[in-house]
């Protein structure tokens, strides 16, 4: 193990007395808890962890936060290997491994930077100028290529072992940031009693103040930070949420937050705790304190290992006390970077010199660089930069005025390290994500929040104030008026601490740093966007070629595409591309920020709906005996709906058209028993309640005895079948609407729909008893024997209990309703007890039937013994297009009535057609053919594509009963084609020939059900 | 202008890439109008011109956009090209755009990197089963290439996918449609651009259309932020803006604009190879070059024109996501956002003359507009050069909402029973 | 005559395991006797029906939204501007539906027997409310929701009828009855977290 | 995620609710006495404006009323909330204002409003 080298012998928020190792690339290193990887690494004088996405160039450490763009790692191995992470933000911990991505075999030698060589040509956007010939090699050669070079790092190979929640809640007042606005913000609102939720992304609450040794209240900024979190902690209405990023805010003030709650443990170490939690917060004010990004400069290779932002280097030495180097050269173009220097010199880093872009060097922080005899050179720039995988030196040399030339010889400088700074850029991404309107500050040279949308406020770096007096100042009065505005406290804010301020000088804004030759001319490279290798030569490229609109640049050249979404290089680009059409900034404008904030993991957004909570699975009362007799499920819709069920033995168990056979012959010749307890049922009552039902059923329902079923088709005002169902009428203004399991719920409140707003004048009351109601359908000729068992007291003869009439009366000792209907064509009752006496009514019935040879049957049977009578099932015999009268149920549309739902679009041109699809039915000429259902049917046996289709194929069995192969078809025209030979190709060359007939297989006078 | 070759770029890098002609033209609007005004600068528009161009010599056409081109639907969608549709109507025109789009970049002389890597329906239930095959071999009658998978061919033919039995919508099957793919989007519409203005269409970029002029029933042209401009003809491509647009000529749509909402994940190596898409779930994805999983969500209920939708339509995805892929769980999510998508009561675009002489529209692609680009324009300026319907679109009149033969591509809702 | 020994719950595959589920620590979840349900429908507006109503009961009519009376033998939960869930121990609700009808007679209203709709899970004690709130998206917090209160409402994929019963917290949760067991399995993943 | 202030159970997250798409277009008295173009426009037409939209939404999670609702259609920001049949100026209502409500509830003539 490497002794970390880099490490400052005292200072830094780092635990010392708990030593780290971890692994890099298969070293092992030592950190200490407190670390970040990079902190770490930097220590330990690592600076090459990657390589650049298209160039492969060697990378280093950039910045000290979730703005990095440059070092992206692979964490962990297996089931828990992460790709693409920053090494700034990952927290080490024991037994830690990490490991550089995009490069082969190692990030040593990577053999994908032959790719820098061909620089020249592998401009911006040159992938759409070529790769076009031979047409045959694109997706056999190139793309492929393409693809294998381009993704950064891996995913896993096996499913996550770990697992992720999610938390609703509610706030008067979120604050996202704990810097000095942040926390004061928090300490103002706290105070008048309000709810209020204070996040931030790092492992502890302080935000820049963590990396500075900025005084407040005449004490270290960090033991001012501590008293301030230990107040809000005693606060019962405070929730402090560290390791949390404020990922999304999306309309009426609704923020989606990211918690990562074991990323700092071992490992496995916590299983009971979610990995991830991702709060969803509904707040009634929010505060946005979240601070600022420094911006590179743009210089000739700008990019080594070793060449950092000086804020950066700011925070290693303060708050982790490393050392990015010994010997370094300071870059700026404003005061920031003075302060930079100083705390690393008191570090005791070697400052070589400050360049300065500025003609002149200001204020009290360059008074006191060069009261210490720095080299502080002004008007000058960096024109070229040394070294291959770690920066070597700098040459430098003066600018002319404007700053678009270099002007003598070059000096060379020597140095590790090479701090940058080219001003701030406020973090307005949440702002923007709010739907504010940015506003570019010319004084700042920057984008601000400028109008606000909604009922959110900024304070601090993030709107602009960077001055540490200002910023508690705008915290506190922010904070206060959240509060206010959300019902706490009189809006008044309360005492800031003392903090000493350093006006700053203006800094320059120089977009590009000139070299000795013209941008994009050398071999040198001024890159903007590190990730992606975008170079100002791509940004003038891009806008030579019509690419001039922001979007256009972004996407043309990928700039602000990467993993860092641009936080670095979006305002360096555009700035860049408004200088090359000589339009201000602003008017080139800033593209809009789109959650996530920083890239947020699939795991916490799916949150518990994985597994078996994926999704509710409905079942019935009696599933639990389905279950343990072996049933085989359906799932329809969310339902769990016994599809059929298999006998086993010894020898095996039955397949599904075995099953099917068996069960189709019980209730044909004997008794069997389907749970129907999914049918939609709605209760409907009031004096109008017939009335409804003659509108909206296509059939008369005014007269319907009491005592009596009938079915009834719903279609939409389009005329298009929607739903069907029997009905009761159970009392003068007392119905029972049955409808199918798929459209229960749209059923009610399409019902409601009408009559909350179209006929709020009828007199009508509905209410769900779907779940009320355990339905067991015992059908066959032997079905009166065991019901009479079931029910002694109940007259089951024809006579006094006809087809389509209902009962009450006491059934297995339980009161229940009973209808005599059937879906199968043969004698049957359908029996709803109370849910909760279900599997008492169906354990009842097996029982009292065992001597018939009562046989349970599912959906699939239920499908053959329905499609053998010509029934219908909705939304399979039916799509969005199909009419009553298509299915042959003109019978069903009454010719009377002025007016019910559908009526009128029966008269337009096309629904009035005469040879419109309609239903009918199919015997192939070899009766044992079945065929798929979905097969399309032609008028033709065979004919090359395209064949004109006449319809498709919408149930098919093999009928038991029959003992022969039945379909439905739609088919155009059907009706005239009774007895004619129609053609189902089924590819392959095969194709069957059969015969159109009636759609009614099975005793078409409906001998059996009136039985 | 100057063709795009390996040579061309060696060429170019050479003078350090300063000599390249801009991609196209940037025009102000000419003082004399046009024969043509194309309102709407995404994919359609401009392959609506570049056809005018190209197939009926109609070069003094204007491409006004509002914007930035390729800003809307064109730039925002999934990239997804398939022509894998139900109706015979439907399959036609779509698949007349598949043939297109196989000769594009060689014809735009632009890479528009289509890659046609197979796009997988997929069946969950018994419904989506007999939707499958009903689909599969429609298509194949109509010539379609087009084929029905065993969960277990689904398996092979997309290694990652989970098809156990143990989840809780397993998969069932699904649908192949091997020249189905994705391609890059914005080069589409770059391409297009490029292509017509070489012939001579005129570009106009950051122009807002504010009004339709008309005399005696006649249009006449456009009043612009760039002042009026005379036009023989008008075309609206302007999707989720159509009903805006159309009520500039007071043309009522049925057309309502929906946010529909997509993401991509952070960049990683090749993990999957063809597009995967599930209607029963929701579930849309496919890898871009970069590396990058595109992903597409349901459409939000509500109108809306704000190019965002709702979070919990996102979170509700990812939940079947991780169900068919479970190993994405650590992959993270880089960038969400929405495009405002103009939806037909029948899920079928508008293609068609307009009661409005010499006013033409092209909208109501739904979610599926990206994929009909340049079918969508060929039948389009065929419509327009010949002011009747080529054969691929007369179906898709404005009249069949009166005479009620609606082209219903919503497939069958799950079976009711 | 249905007695309520072969009342059957919801969730019956899963509370079996229910002594898991009352942990020393954390929140503790059961299955209670489906009680008696019964739903009600009519016009606030019409003081005759709001009076009759409170006759039979015992109790006024809650009015208000989202809030709850109760009597001897029923609890009334407000579920919408005209419509009410009177729940009542197992076994009284046949008769209160009888007494009811006949009070209110012609009176546009609506008395159904919805005994079977719905199971009620009980969930109590320490974290039961960071329980629910993993899944609700109400604000439970005890300014805004109280004992006495009730709401129709989602948690995670099933629509509930919660209300809170004391300030322990005690939540009683009204699944649909085909989304118990969802509901069950939902709750005690959420609050495993909370189990010592 | 909208927060839409039912006028029945107050504010709730969009997801307990449905939507019912544009207000007011009322079903004609007699459809059979339109014309095919006079129905397709009721069946089919939509005004789909870019800000101001009257629409319906009804709390299928929640208390199973239908409402109109005023929204922006670019911002999302609801201006109104007003009971079926509220006049179509109706002020937002105070949520939860059952009784209020419900007499605004039973309008004299229905429409999709």
């Amino acid at each position: 193990m490497t002794k970390d080298a880099f490490r400052g012998a005292t200072g830094g928020r780092i635990d010392r007395s708990r030593p780290v190792t971890f692994t890099f690339n298969g070293r092992t290193y030592r950190g200490y808890q407190g670390d970040t990887l990079a902190s770490a690494l930097l220590a330990n004088g690592v600076h090459l962890v990657g390589r650049s996405f298209k160039y492969h160039r060697p990378r280093g450490i950039l910045s000290a936060g979730s703005e990095e763009s440059n070092a992206l790692i692979q964490l962990e191995r297996g089931n828990r290997t992460e790709p693409n992470l920053r090494a700034t933000q990952i927290e080490i911990h024991e037994g830690l491994a990490a490991s550089s991505q995009n490069a082969w075999p190692s990030v040593e030698t990577d053999v994908g930077s032959i790719n820098n060589v061909l620089s020249k040509v592998f401009v911006a956007g040159f992938y759409y100028k070529t790769f076009m010939h031979p047409q045959s090699f694109w997706m056999k050669v190139y793309e492929p290529v393409i693809r294998r070079a381009a993704g950064l790092g891996k995913a896993p190979a096996e499913p996550d072992p770990d697992f992720y929640d999610k938390m609703h809640v509610h706030s008067d007042v979120l604050i996202v940031g704990s810097g000095p606005a942040g926390l004061m913000a928090a300490l103002a609102a706290a105070r008048t009693g309000a709810r209020v939720i204070l996040a931030d992304e790092q492992n502890e609450f302080g935000g820049s103040l963590l990396g500075t040794r900025e005084m407040i209240d005449g004490r270290p900024a960090a033991d001012w930070v501590a008293a301030a979190v230990e107040e809000l902690r005693a606060f019962p209405e405070v929730r402090l949420l560290p390791r949390t990023t404020v990922t999304g805010y999306y309309d009426h003030n609704y923020l989606i937050l990211a918690e990562r709650r074991t990323d700092h443990l071992p490992r496995g170490s916590a299983p009971k705790i979610s990995r991830q939690r991702l709060w969803k917060v509904r707040a009634k004010q929010v505060v946005l304190a979240t601070g600022s990004h420094e911006r590179p400069l743009v210089f000739a290779d700008n990019d080594r290992p070793g060449i950092m932002l000086a804020g950066a280097v700011r925070t290693y030495v303060n708050r982790f006390a490393a050392l990015p180097g010994r010997r370094a050269v300071v870059l700026t173009n404003n005061d920031s970077a003075y302060a930079a220097a100083l705390d690393m010199n008191d570090a005791g880093i070697e400052i070589a010199a400050i360049v300065d872009l500025r003609g002149h060097a200001g204020g009290p922080l360059a008074a006191e660089a060069k009261r210490r005899g720095f080299r502080v050179l002004t008007n000058t720039a960096i024109t070229a930069t040394h070294g291959s995988k770690r920066v070597t030196g700098v040459d430098v040399m003066m600018m002319n005025g404007p700053g678009e030339d270099v002007i003598g010889a070059p000096t060379r400088i020597d140095c590790d390290l090479v701090a940058m700074s080219g001003g701030w850029n406020p973090a307005v991404h949440l702002f923007s994500q709010s739907t504010g309107k940015l506003r570019y500050d010319d004084e700042l040279s920057c984008f601000v929040p400028g109008v606000s949308v909604q009922a959110e406020r900024s304070a601090g770096s993030c709107k602009g104030t960077f001055d540490l007096p200002a910023c508690l100042a705008e915290g506190a009065a922010t904070g206060a008026q959240a509060a206010l505005a959300a019902g706490h406290g009189d809006g008044v804010a309360p005492a800031v601490p003392a903090a000493t301020s350093v006006a700053p000088q203006p800094l320059r804004p120089l977009w590009i740093v000139p070299t000795t030759t013209p941008v994009g001319h050398g071999k040198a490279k001024h890159f903007v966007d590190f990730q992606n290798d975008v170079s100002a030569a791509d940004v003038l490229l891009a806008s030579r070629e019509g690419y001039q609109s922001v979007e256009h640049l972004k996407r043309y050249t990928t700039t602000g595409m990467g993993t860092d979404q641009g936080k670095t290089s979006n305002v360096n680009a555009l700035a860049i591309l408004a200088k090359s059409l000589a339009s201000p900034i602003p008017q080139v404008g800033t593209t809009t920020f789109r959650p996530p904030y920083t890239p947020t993991t699939y795991g916490v957004l799916a949150g518990r709906d994985v597994g078996e909570l994926a999704d509710a699975a409905r079942v019935t009362p009696m599933h639990s005996w389905h279950v343990a007799h072996g049933a085989a499920f359906e799932d329809v819709g969310q339902w769990k709906r016994p599809w059929y069920f298999p006998k086993g033995d010894a020898q095996g168990t039955e397949d599904m058209h075995a099953a099917v056979r068996r069960e189709c012959r019980a209730v044909r010749n004997g008794v069997g028993v389907l749970d129907a307890s999914t049918l939609g049922k709605i209760d409907i009552q009031g004096p109008d309640a017939a009335q409804l039902l003659n509108r909206v059923y296509t059939n008369a329902f005014l007269k319907l005895d009491i005592g009596k079923c009938r079915y009834g088709v719903m279609c939409k005002e389009d005329g298009m079948v929607m739903d069907d169902g029997v009905t009761t009428r159970l009392g003068p203004n007392h119905f029972l609407m049955t409808t199918t399991t798929g459209n229960a719920a749209k059923v009610l409140e399409w019902l409601e729909d009408y009559i909350q707003t179209e006929w709020p004048d009828l007199r009508v009351f509905l209410t769900s008893v779907t779940e009320h109601w355990a339905t067991a359908s015992i059908a066959g000729p032997k079905a009166r024997e065991v019901v009479a068992e079931l029910a002694p007291d109940l007259d089951l003869s024809p006579e006094a209990f006809p087809y389509m009439s209902y009962r009450e009366a006491v059934v297995a000792g339980v009161p229940a309703r009973i209808f005599r209907i059937s879906f199968t064509g043969e004698l049957s009752y359908e029996i709803n007890v109370p849910a909760q006496h279900g599997l008492h009514l169906w354990e009842n019935i097996m029982r009292a039937g065992e001597k018939h040879g009562i046989t349970p049957y599912g959906t699939e049977t239920m499908h053959v013994l329905r499609a053998e009578k010509g029934y219908i099932i909705v939304g399979q015999e039916t799509d969005a297009t199909v009419t009553p009268q298509d299915l042959g149920m003109g019978w069903v549309v009454s010719k009377q009535k002025a007016d019910f739902i559908g009526k009128r679009s029966y008269t337009r041109k096309d629904t009035a057609r005469s040879d419109r699809k309609q239903l009918v039915g199919l015997l192939t000429d070899d009766p044992n053919e079945v065929l798929p259902e979905g097969t399309q049917l032609t008028a033709i046996a065979d004919g090359h594509a395209p064949v004109p289709m006449l319809g498709h194929v919408t149930s098919s069995y093999f009928s038991d009963t029959l003992g022969r192969s039945i379909a439905l078809a739609l088919v155009s025209d059907g009706f005239n084609r009774m007895g004619q030979t129609i053609f189902a190709p089924l590819g392959g060359g095969k194709t069957v020939s059969c015969a159109v007939t009636k759609p009614v297989f099975y005793d078409p006078e409906g001998v059996r059900l009136h039985g | 202008m100057a063709k795009y070759s390996i040579f061309s770029l060696l060429r170019n890098a050479a003078s350090h890439h300063q000599n390249w002609d801009r991609a196209w033209r940037d025009n102000r609007p000419k003082p004399d109008g046009y024969d043509v005004v194309i309102i709407g600068g995404g994919g359609h528009g401009l392959a609506t011109a570049y056809y005018l161009a190209k197939e009926h010599g109609i070069t003094n056409v204007a491409v006004i956009e509002r914007s930035w081109l390729g800003g809307g639907n064109t730039g925002r969608n999934t990239t997804i090209i398939r022509s894998n549709y139900l109706w015979d109507e439907s399959a036609a025109l779509y698949e007349k755009s598949l043939q297109l789009y196989e000769g594009l970049s060689q014809e735009l002389n632009y890479n528009i990197m289509f890659s046609q890597r197979g796009v997988l329906n997929l069946a969950h239930n018994l419904g989506d089963v007999r939707e499958g095959m009903r689909r599969v071999n429609a298509l194949r009658l109509n010539g379609v290439d087009s084929e029905w998978m065993t969960a277990e061919q689904v398996k092979e033919f997309c290694p990652i996918i989970n098809i156990s039995k143990d989840v809780r919508y397993p998969i069932m099957g699904g649908t192949l449609q091997r020249r189905a793919g994705t391609a890059r989007h914005d080069a589409v519409a770059w391409g297009f651009a490029r292509a017509a203005s070489a012939r001579g269409v005129d570009i106009i970029q950051n122009c807002e259309v504010t009004g339709i002029r008309r005399e005696n029933g006649k249009v006449v042209g456009v009043d612009t932020s760039m002042g009026f401009v005379k036009a023989g003809k008008v075309g609206i491509v302007a999707a989720g803006h159509s009903s805006v647009v159309a009520g500039m000529a007071d043309l009522r749509l049925p057309v309502e604009s929906h946010p529909l909402q997509a993401l991509v994940s952070e960049p990683v190596k090749p993990v999957i190879d063809c597009v995967v898409m599930s209607n029963t779930v929701h579930v849309y994805v496919s890898q871009s070059d970069k590396g990058e999983l595109v992903m597409g969500a349901g459409i939000d209920a509500y109108t809306g024109y704000g190019q965002r939708g709702s979070f919990h339509v996102i979170e509700h995805q990812m939940g079947a996501l991780l169900e068919l892929f479970p190993i994405f769980s650590r992959l993270r999510m880089l960038r969400q956002w929405a495009g405002i998508v103009d939806v037909c009561p029948d899920a079928s675009p508008i293609i068609s003359k307009t009661p409005v002489d010499n006013l033409f529209i092209n909208c109501g692609w739904g979610t599926g507009g990206f994929k009909a680009t340049p079918g969508s324009g060929f039948v389009f300026a065929h419509t327009i050069a010949r002011g009747e319907p080529h054969a691929l679109n007369a179906p898709f009149g404005l009249e069949r909402f009166n005479t009620g033969h609606l082209i219903d591509e919503h497939g069958a809702a799950a079976v009711a029973h | 005559m249905a007695d309520t020994l072969l009342r059957r719950g919801g969730a019956e595959r899963f509370t079996q395991a229910v002594a898991a589920l009352s942990p020393a620590a954390g929140p503790r979840l059961a299955e209670l006797t489906p009680p008696g349900q019964i739903n009600l429908r009519g016009r606030p507006s019409d003081p005759k029906f709001v009076r009759t109503v409170g006759g039979v009961l015992g109790c006024v009519l809650p009015l208000s939204a989202n809030t709850v009376t109760s009597a001897a033998d029923v609890t009334v939960l407000w579920l919408g501007p005209d419509e009410w869930l009177l729940v009542t121990p197992p076994g009284v609700e046949t008769a209160l539906v009888a007494r009811l009808r006949e009070a209110l007679g012609d009176l546009h209203a609506a008395v159904t027997d919805v005994t079977g709709n719905r199971t009620r899970l009980r969930l109590s004690g320490p974290n039961a409310r960071e329980t629910l709130m993993k899944g609700c998206a109400l604000d439970l917090h005890p300014a805004s929701f109280k004992p006495g209160q009730c709401a129709q409402t989602l948690l995670a994929r099933s629509g509930i009828i919660l209300h809170q019963i004391d300030d322990t917290p005690t939540y009683d949760v009204y699944p649909r009855r085909s989304f118990s067991e969802y509901t069950w399995m939902w709750l005690s993943d959420a609050m495993a977290e909370y189990q010592r | 995620m909208l927060l839409i202030n039912c006028p029945w159970c107050g504010p709730r997250d969009e997801t307990e609710f449905g939507y019912g798409g544009e207000a007011h277009r009322t079903r004609p008295a007699d459809p059979s006495g339109t014309s095919d173009i006079e129905w397709a426009e009721f069946l089919f037409m939509r005004t789909n404006p870019k800000g101001a939209h009257r629409e319906r939404w009804v709390h299928s999670h929640g208390c199973r009323r239908w409402f109109n609702v005023e929204r922006h259609t670019v911002t999302n920001q609801i201006t109104r909330v007003y009971p079926m049949g509220g006049q179509v100026g109706g002020t937002e209502i105070a949520t939860p204002a059952a009784e209020q409500a419900i007499e605004a509830k039973e309008p004299k003539q229905g429409s999709r409003s």
